[in-house]
């Protein structure tokens, strides 16, 4: 444990300035043990490259490249110059399919992920901290959905709910925030039953002030690494869902190019460049959530982190 | 604040309690918790105490008697079964506000520092949380100085933006105290305040709690189950078992010359004890869920054992009658025994 | 079974009804029922004509109210029992007498007054108003009485399920697993000459792509249903023989017109201008029909125009030269004209300003190919300055919506029988709802016109085809001009088949016809026969021995795992020095 | 006989953030019968010394010097033989009976564990054997057949006395083997360990940072400081009359009850415990020490013998001891 | 090391407390807090499983469309047929009815006829079972095997070229959509090298005799196994891994080795063990993906099992089927849970503490 507090002593600043520095202090700690682990930072470039190349994707390829009207190529041509990836079974190049089903594929998995950690986190923070029969029912129904079959749900659900984005994102989250109730749920009964938290009372701290001060800052790194670790889930899903035809057809993302190249014959075909790119890129976006996912774990949950005794 | 301002309510008990102004009282104090299978822990059965400002208690007793519960009911924490905390000579409400406002005046300190510090936040935030909390207005940068300095931690502005895990355990229970003492309290209840510290450390502790009390006059409950820790600080000392008090008075006195059986048996394991022979209780761990009847410390009793107690003729009363509780307004010296049925002297 | 029986394996796709002949409506027990029964008159494998099945002769009485069939001598039930003009009466009988049955098949069988056997080789029918059409294409399986006179409630969908099932056919299912096949065993003594295979076995084979792998891999003979990249694939087989046959159905836009019932009250929700047939003409006049045939459907159809598909040559009306061209400008002048001028963001409007001309677009959702076509016509149309709202639905919501009126334009489509006054008879004013909560729904599209009518009435009881065909394909062009429903194209069925093994696959009709999907009777299945040799070939080696493969594998495991046991050993003996 | 010898015992951790020299040479011997007693607060590296005397660091820790066992050295040793000395030779009581003992596996069948691992007995020996030794330490023999958590934290550490009795060990190691406890149940412990202790003719190292109890129990005391042994000596002499400043103030932490000089008077040293990655200088206690001269600064004490077989290392007490014994000579 | 934001630090034992002689008077009484126990978990599977049931008869209510629509396909049907296929499929009683009748018939076994398939459902679930039992059942198997097999050793030596190659294939794997993963799989080994059949479980022409079918079994079973391991065995490597990670550093470890274990006895003997508890719960828990992987895998495969059942099902939509095993899937996997529950108690002796 070094001294640090004394190099900042200096001509007294204002708290909140010097606070505001003792916290990119921190952060930047945080990035220094953030980048001793490798799969990590292997993760982490691996997702920027491809969130760039998503933004990007009107750039790389325009918009037309999804036009089934003037699409030019043959069906289902195998790689050539024109079409580094070949082409679908309706002339489009697989490349810019791909480039542009990125977006949809990580807003979905992001989107989802937002509203299950939003409900999961203030159901769970809630339910731990109040207690009673508030919390029994919150405990109950996230015990429901936490042990009901995702995707049989999800399957349900979007039957009943329809095919949309919008309703492909709702039944995600519908059948993943139960997790991250409990996660906060445990977390917060562990942080309540902390001393720090007895001493916040004992000076007359209201439940508004203990769960924004500290239940929440105390939740909220673990709840950030389960969120990166739901995202690969997400995306997951809603793959699984677009393939198995559950999925919006007229949209693209690289669920509904799989379930297109599978009813249209690629497999037959052996239209592996068909095939190949979407899942690829499924596996690789899913592998780079995986990678910081656990890699901020690594950093956050200190459990994991010792060597030694 | 506003509290001393209230209309002190009617006497509702027989000794008036809290008769020295900002004294912390308890009347007939029980706590219990429910279990599951419908059984009950009397963790807190019938305690009376009083700790004025100024004055240094230490409640020593074997690990689950009881201790925690009754610091924890004495700041309103644990909402009492029966019997009342009074603070001031007026019961204790359980209103938020009403809480909040008695919060400032008794504060608590934990026994693990490194656990009653919010790992996220500076030593400046833990120290400025209570006045924020009771928005107490002034400088608060000021106040939080004053606090740091007066628990010993100086020059203040070098720790004001320290994270506990960068300070030294003695540092972490400074911060703690000084997180109460920025809200000027009467009394400090401290919970096993140094039982987490290194050996060197707890005397620079201890001596920093005399010291609250000789400068401003600080009132303390010092739990402990050290008894050698009462007797380097403690002006009185209560002795628990099984929920009560079966000893109390002045510390040099309850010490060199313990009365209860258990106290001298919780002696006289100590080395260089000044009671000869180490005594080493048989008997089942005290349960409180099930509290013995009659006297509650008889199963385990050495007086009653050898025969002491039959020999004076009170084994009887031992095994069949319940004592009374220990009353706080006793004079010097009390003892829960059958074996001293005078009960002070 | 042993293993010189020439099995016939057939991929199918969908489940299993009912065995019950009078009850069923999947295409998988139709054709399970046409291979074990018999129909009086069946359709030709030339041209769907009427040709004789267990009835060598019928005569129609002059006022077509009674048919006499000369029923044929000889023909037994698989289980040897002969096959009587009885057994025809029991059938008719049944479709007469038994209330459930009738409901079930009312618009035939509402028709019967009575049925006769005066003898064993004679029959009677006796009708109610003249339908020759409906005697001629009608199709009633007859089943034997000795066994259905055992049944307790013949019409109960579970009746005759007792397997093998007795019948008159060719073939007889003996053996069903569900989700996984049906087999059926030649009736060697079926009066039209034995089938020339052993068995038939239908096979599950829900995705296509794994039939298509099996089809390689000789495990299966025949497959339908292929998509032009499966075909494409298969035709590179040596051993595949790939047919591209048209077939009976048609795929369809419906535009909400106005959707009415049957007293012409208006209800639903559908868009204004879709009442202006020039609107509706403007549409069609955007959609280029030839390029959905290329595009998507990679050449396997024809572009469509009426009703009846090019299959049928007798029915199918082709327009004669004055169809809807397409022309994106044109269109864009229909709706010039018709005074939809583009609002500020380039999006139509109603003449009077008001409401923009946004279309929603619906279609099945579990289609791949509409989609596509749904994002050709989104793309055609939009450049009409017309928004267009594509949302795929679950077909049932999608009737839902159909049947209530709520909809602009969705998909639709029908499989046609070669008698065309059945599914004409689905544009008729008299089937127009009466309520509107969408639960009377022999209509299709609300389309209600007299003269329509009136032809329909007229053709229906004309029985020669020649005759009756003008009047036909003058309903097909009230209806193309009209534009309430927009015939897209007729999708071709490819087939294909394993020509080293199966030989004398006899199509329906003759000319570029299917094998699968066939009408009136299985030509198809009833003169294939095996390729002399064939057992065992056409099959890669792997699969044709499992046994090889596991063997070899669980060798190759047992090798690894040795291997791997043996390393980790050495490892764990340094392993135990360390910590 | 000497029974163990530490000569110049170095530990280091080698970790991410430099190394921390735990232990910083130390000397010790400890002869059969006796029991040793090791004090010091929190981290100056006494369960690193307990550990190092089996070999049982992590990875990450260097060890030199020399621990010798029966005259064998055990940082030499072969796997195999030191797997056979362990617990046969040594065994240790840790301080967490909480953690030291296995969740899932009934306490009898631990205890039997390395009587069927180190002697040629049936299971159903090993069994008896477990449910005797559980007798020697007070439990009754059905006990044997509980799992941990049905055992309060004084049984608990009762089970492990009796694991570490299991093997007839030569030495046992007893790391905190009462600090968790209460003070009636402590008493009972450390009761029955010396008395196992001179019963056996074991030898036995016992750690704790409580000097009054230790002086209570043991033959002999040495207090450590950041890695190095400080004082060493006789244990009632090294607590009544210590002779390093460290010594008196830790004496000093545990007040004896009825002893005036204490009363109302809690004494402790300023300053924090050190941390080992980080010494000062010098003597390492010297930012501390209320005795600090300048040269306590830059000049690192050794430990030396000062008669009356106590050893400090501490430059002013060694300087006034020899002053004092050339005053004696002189007189 | 910076602050442990996280899990509770290492707390500070309280004094134990502790009685002296306690001769052989009661063996802890285990019995009632098992009653106890199980009364609270079996009673909250119910509510779980009363939940389901209830739910499960109105979402799917709500897809809409009319079932005859579908039954009938591209064919017209008359108003009369269509009455009698709706009074048949019980479609024309009032939903209340509908109802109690479906409750009724649930919990006495009549789980209604498929709309589908014409058949009791619970025949069609009993045809299927087999199945998908075999199915997930054989790649259930494989996976936790190799999972916990490899995720134990990974964990005991971590950061060692072992672990980071199976960690990192582990992750991969487990990041491939097993559809997908399926897909290629059938491009590989049944397209290009045509080693295994692609499609269903068995074959139509082997001969009946059991031996062949069970080869041919066998021979169909390789791929979808092969999959359904790959894709999940990966989660449980992981989280075994973490597993023995959790416990690598306990002070039990440390026992063990001071007895004078050999450090593979160390690992199998103490630490695999306890590391075992809480993935024996997650194996358990895991239950809802193992019906997530069945769905998928058996679609891709055409594996005649419950799952490729459901999906056609809701294409359909063939309500008794979908309702039926909606509760089976959610009561298999509550069911799951309660076991792992119970299991728990029998074998982690720290939860019978309470
Ligand atoms: N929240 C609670 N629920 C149920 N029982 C409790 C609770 N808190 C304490 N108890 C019981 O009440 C009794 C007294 O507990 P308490 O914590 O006050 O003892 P203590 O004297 O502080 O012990 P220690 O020295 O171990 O801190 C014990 O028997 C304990 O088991
Ligand atoms: N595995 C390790 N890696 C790095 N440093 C370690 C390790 N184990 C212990 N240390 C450090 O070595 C020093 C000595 O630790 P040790 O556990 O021996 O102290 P101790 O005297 O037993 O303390 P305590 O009284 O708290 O048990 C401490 O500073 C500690 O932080
Ligand atoms: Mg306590
Ligand atoms: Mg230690």
């Amino acid at each position: 444990m070094t001294d640090t507090h004394t190099d900042s002593a200096g001509p007294p600043a204002s708290p909140r300035a010097l606070a505001r520095r003792r916290r990119r202090e921190s952060a930047a700690r945080f990035w220094a043990q953030y980048r001793r682990q490798r799969a990590g930072v292997t993760g982490l470039i691996l997702l920027s490259a491809i969130v760039l190349l998503a933004l990007c994707a009107p750039l790389l390829a325009d918009g037309s490249a999804l036009s089934v009207t003037q699409a030019t190529g043959g069906r289902m041509d195998p790689p050539s110059a024109g079409y580094p990836l070949g082409t679908d079974e309706t002339g489009r190049s697989v490349l810019a399919l791909t480039i542009w089903g990125s977006r949809l594929s990580l807003v979905i998995g992001l989107t989802a992920t937002v509203m299950a950690v939003l409900i999961g986190t203030v159901l769970g923070l809630t339910s731990g901290h109040f207690g009673g029969w508030y919390a029994w029912i919150a405990l109950r129904l996230s015990d429901w959905f936490m042990v009901l079959p995702g995707l049989v749900v999800a399957i349900a659900l979007l039957a009943v709910l329809g095919r949309s984005v919008a309703t492909t994102i709702t039944v995600i989250a519908l059948v993943s925030w139960a997790g991250t109730t409990r996660l906060v749920r445990a977390q917060t009964l562990s942080v309540q039953a902390r001393p720090y938290l007895e001493r916040a009372r004992a000076l007359g701290a209201g439940h508004w002030h203990q769960m924004t001060r500290h239940i929440l800052p105390n939740v909220m790194p673990l709840v950030l690494a389960s969120a990166t670790l739901l995202v690969p889930t997400a995306i997951l899903t809603e793959s699984a869902l677009a393939w198995l035809g559950l999925g919006d057809p007229n949209v693209v993302s690289w669920g509904s190019i799989l379930n297109r190249a599978w009813s249209s014959g690629a497999v037959s075909a052996r239209a592996w460049w068909y095939l190949l790119p979407p899942g690829l890129a499924i596996l690789l976006v899913v592998s780079a959530f995986m990678m910081v996912g656990r890699a901020l774990e690594a950093v956050l949950n200190p459990r994991l982190r010792g060597g030694g005794r | 604040m506003s509290i001393d301002r209230r209309p002190a309510p009617a006497p509702v008990e027989t000794a008036a309690p809290g008769t020295v102004a900002g004294a912390l009282s308890a009347r007939g104090l029980h706590v219990g918790y429910g279990l599951p299978g419908g059984r009950t822990a009397r963790a807190v059965d019938g305690v009376d105490l009083d700790i004025a400002p100024g004055e240094i208690v230490a409640l020593a007793g074997e690990s689950g008697c009881g201790k925690t519960t009754l610091a924890r009911a004495l700041l309103g924490l644990e909402r009492p079964t029966a019997g009342t905390v009074t603070h001031n000579g007026s019961p204790l409400r359980y209103k938020t506000k009403a809480l909040k406002a008695f919060r400032r005046k008794v504060q608590l300190v934990l026994q693990d520092p490194t656990g009653a510090l919010n790992p996220r936040h500076t030593v400046y935030d833990a120290v400025a949380e209570g006045p924020r909390i009771h928005r107490c207005g002034g400088d608060e940068r000021e106040r939080v100085a004053r606090a740091l300095s007066q628990a010993g931690l100086r020059p203040a502005e070098k720790y004001f933006l320290a994270y506990p895990h960068e300070l030294s355990g003695g540092q972490r229970q400074r911060v703690v105290i000084a997180g109460a003492l920025a809200l000027e309290p009467e009394i400090i209840v401290a919970d096993e305040p140094v039982a987490s510290l290194d050996a060197s450390v707890r005397g620079e502790i201890l001596a920093l709690l005399l010291r609250l009390r000789d400068e401003a006059g600080l009132g303390a409950l010092v739990v402990t189950h050290d008894l050698g820790l009462a007797w380097s600080i403690a002006d009185r000392i209560a002795v628990m078992y099984l929920g009560r008090i079966v000893e109390q008075g002045p510390a040099d006195q309850v010490l060199t010359d313990p009365r209860h059986p258990y106290t001298r048996a919780l002696v006289s394991v100590l080395p260089n004890s000044p009671v000869p022979e180490p005594i080493v209780l048989e008997g089942e761990t005290p349960d409180a869920t099930l509290i013995p009847g009659g006297c509650r410390f008889h199963l385990r009793c050495q007086e009653l054992a050898s025969g002491a107690a039959a020999r004076a003729g009170v084994d009887g009363a031992c095994r069949g009658s319940e004592l009374p509780v220990l009353r706080a307004d006793t004079a010097d010296r009390a003892v829960a025994c059958h074996l001293h049925a005078s009960g002070s002297e | 079974q042993d293993d010189d029986t020439d099995r016939l394996m057939i991929a199918y796709d969908q489940e299993l009804d009912t065995f019950n002949p009078f009850k069923q409506q999947f295409v998988i027990s139709y054709n399970l029922s046409l291979l074990a029964y018999d129909t009086l008159i069946r359709t030709d494998a030339e041209s769907f004509a009427p040709s004789p099945g267990l009835a060598t002769e019928w005569e129609e009485s002059d006022d077509g109210l009674t048919w006499t069939f000369t029923i044929r001598e000889g023909a037994e039930w698989s289980d040897g029992e002969p096959l009587t003009a009885e057994d025809v009466e029991y059938t008719y009988d049944l479709l007469i007498e038994n209330e459930d049955i009738r409901d079930w098949n009312i618009d035939f069988a509402g028709n019967l007054v009575d049925a006769e056997a005066p003898d064993d080789t004679t029959f009677v029918l006796t009708l109610e108003e003249p339908a020759p059409n409906d005697i001629l294409y009608g199709g009633t399986y007859i089943v034997p009485e000795h066994i259905w006179s055992g049944f307790d409630d013949p019409a109960d969908p579970t009746a005759n399920d007792a397997l093998p099932i007795v019948g008159s056919g060719p073939f007889q299912t003996v053996e069903y697993q569900i989700n996984e096949f049906i087999r059926l065993e030649a009736n060697p003594g079926y009066w039209d000459g034995a089938p020339g295979f052993d068995e038939i076995v239908y096979v599950v084979y829900s995705e296509p792509d794994a039939a298509v792998a099996a089809l390689e891999a000789g495990e299966v003979d025949i497959v339908s249903k292929l998509n032009p990249a499966q075909a494409e694939a298969l035709e590179n087989a040596d051993h595949v023989t790939v047919n591209n046959a048209q077939n009976r159905r048609f795929t369809s836009l419906n535009i909400n017109h106005r959707a009415a019932t049957a007293d012409g009250d208006g209800f639903g929700d559908g868009h204004p201008a879709l009442r202006d047939q020039a609107v509706r003409t403007a549409l069609h006049t955007a959609i280029d029909k030839e390029a959905l045939v290329d595009r998507v459907l990679d050449g396997s159809g024809d572009p469509g125009v009426g009703i009846m598909p090019e299959i049928f040559t007798d029915y199918h009306w082709d327009g004669g030269g004055d169809l809807v061209e397409f022309d994106i400008a044109e269109a864009n002048g229909i709706l010039d004209e018709a005074g939809y001028e583009k609002g500020p963001d380039g999006i139509r409007t109603m003449p009077d300003g008001g409401e923009k001309l946004t279309f929603r677009l619906y279609h099945h959702a579990d289609n791949t190919d509409y989609a596509t076509v749904v994002s050709f016509l989104t793309e055609w149309w939009e450049e009409l300055g017309l928004e267009i709202e594509p949302e795929p639905i679950e077909m049932g919501t999608l009737n839902d919506k159909a049947y209530l009126g709520e909809y602009d334009i969705v998909f639709s489509g029908w499989g046609v029988g070669p008698n065309p006054s059945e599914i004409m008879g689905m544009y008729t004013c008299a089937v127009l709802p009466t309520k509107t909560d969408g639960t009377e729904r022999s209509h299709e599209n609300y389309f209600c016109d007299e003269e329509y009518d009136r032809l329909q009435a007229e053709q229906k009881l004309v029985a020669d085809a020649a005759e009756r065909r003008p009047m036909v394909e003058r309903q097909q062009e009230i209806l193309y001009d009209h534009a309430g429903t927009i015939w897209l194209y007729y999708q071709n069925n490819i087939e294909a088949y394993n020509s080293d093994k199966v030989a004398n696959l006899t199509p329906q009709p003759a000319d570029g016809g299917m094998i699968t999907g066939q009408q009136g009777f299985l030509w198809a299945y009833h003169s294939a026969t095996p390729v002399e040799g064939s057992e065992g070939s056409g099959a890669t080696a792997a699969s044709d021995n499992p046994t090889a493969t596991i063997l070899i594998a669980a060798a190759a495991a047992v090798v690894i795992g040795a291997g791997a046991f043996l390393i980790a050993r050495r490892r764990r003996a340094t392993a135990d020095e360390r910590e | 006989m000497t029974l163990l010898a530490l000569d110049d015992l170095h530990v280091t951790y080698r970790g991410g953030r430099g190394d921390v020299p735990a232990v910083r040479g130390v000397d010790l011997t400890l002869a059969k019968g006796r029991t040793l007693g090791i004090a010091g607060e929190s981290g100056c590296g006494k369960s690193t010394l307990a550990l190092a005397l089996l070999r049982l660091l992590p990875k990450s820790a260097d060890v030199a010097g020399r621990i010798l066992l029966n005259g064998e050295d055990v940082l030499t040793m072969g796997w195999g033989r030191l797997r056979a000395v362990r617990w046969a030779d040594a065994s240790i009581v840790f301080q967490g009976a909480m953690h030291s003992l296995n969740a899932v596996h009934r306490v009898g069948r631990q205890i039997a564990e390395p009587i069927l691992l180190h002697g040629d007995t049936t299971e159903r020996e090993a069994a008896e054997k477990a449910e005797e030794l559980l007798g020697r330490v007070g439990l009754p023999a059905w006990r044997a057949r509980s799992y941990p958590h049905e055992l309060s934290g004084g049984q608990r550490q009762r089970v492990m006395i009796a694991m570490a009795l299991a093997c007839d060990p030569d030495l046992i190691i007893a790391d905190e083997a009462t600090t968790a406890l209460d003070v009636m149940v402590q008493a009972q412990i450390l009761g029955l360990l010396s008395e196992l202790v001179t019963e056996r003719g074991a030898g036995l190292v016992m750690i704790s940072h409580d000097l009054s109890v230790l002086s209570a129990h043991c033959d002999e005391v040495a207090v450590m400081y950041a890695g190095r042994v400080v004082e060493q000596g006789p244990a009632g002499a090294v607590f009544s009359e210590p002779l390093h400043p460290y010594t008196g103030a830790l004496g000093d932490s545990f007040p004896a009850i009825g002893d005036p000089a204490a009363r109302l008077r809690p004494s402790g040293l300023p300053g924090d415990p050190p941390d080992p990655a980080d010494l000062p200088g010098g003597c390492a206690f010297h930012p501390r020490c209320p005795a600090a001269e300048d040269r306590c600064r830059s000049e690192g004490p050794a430990l030396l013998d000062l008669g009356d077989s106590r050893r400090s290392a501490c430059l002013v007490t060694q300087s006034r001891r020899s002053a004092a014994r050339a005053a004696e000579e002189t007189a | 090391m910076t602050d442990e934001t996280t899990a509770p630090g290492p707390r500070r034992e309280g004094p134990g407390a502790d009685g002296e002689a306690d001769a052989g008077s009661e063996i802890p009484k285990a019995t009632t807090g098992f009653g106890r126990y199980l009364l609270k978990h079996v009673s909250g599977a119910l509510v779980s499983l009363l939940l389901v049931l209830f739910s499960s008869f109105f979402i799917f209510r709500l897809i809409g469309g009319d079932p005859v629509d579908q039954l009938t396909g591209e064919r017209p049907v008359t108003p009369e047929q269509r009455e009698a296929m709706r009074a048949e499929l019980g479609l024309d009683q009032p939903l209340a009815l509908q109802f109690t009748d479906y409750i009724t018939g649930t919990l006495t076994g009549d789980l209604g006829t498929s709309f589908q398939y014409r058949q009791p459902v619970s025949e069609l679930i009993l045809d299927h079972l087999p199945a998908t039992l075999l199915l997930s059942g054989t790649g259930l198997a494989l996976a936790v095997t190799l999972g916990l097999w490899i995720g134990s050793r990974a964990g005991w030596k971590r950061g060692s070229r072992y672990d980071r190659a199976h960690t990192t294939t582990g992750l991969l794997l487990y990041s491939a959509p097993t559809f997908w993963l399926g897909m290629i799989v059938i491009l590989v080994f049944a397209r290009y090298l045509g080693l295994f059949p692609v499609n269903g479980m068995r074959s139509a022409e082997t001969p009946p005799d059991a031996l062949s079918q069970a080869v041919d079994v066998a021979h169909h079973l390789v791929l979808p196994v092969l999959t359904y391991t790959a894709v999940v065995y990966a989660g449980y490597l992981m989280v075994m891994r973490s597993s023995v990670l959790d416990e690598a550093g306990s002070d039990y470890l440390t026992t063990a080795r001071a007895k004078g274990l050999r450090d593979d006895e160390v690992r199998r003997r103490h630490a695999v063990p306890n590391a075992l508890l809480p993935t024996v719960t997650l194996i358990f828990l895991a239950m809802g993906n193992i019906v997530n992987g069945a769905i998928v895998t058996e679609s891709v495969f055409s594996w005649p099992g419950l799952g490729r059942l459901f999906v056609q099902g809701i294409f359909y939509p063939d309500l008794p089927v979908l309702q039926s095993l909606f509760v089976l899937f959610s009561a298999s996997t509550i069911l799951a849970v309660l076991c792992a529950e119970i299991l728990y108690w029998f074998i982690d002796p720290r939860v019978r503490k309470q």
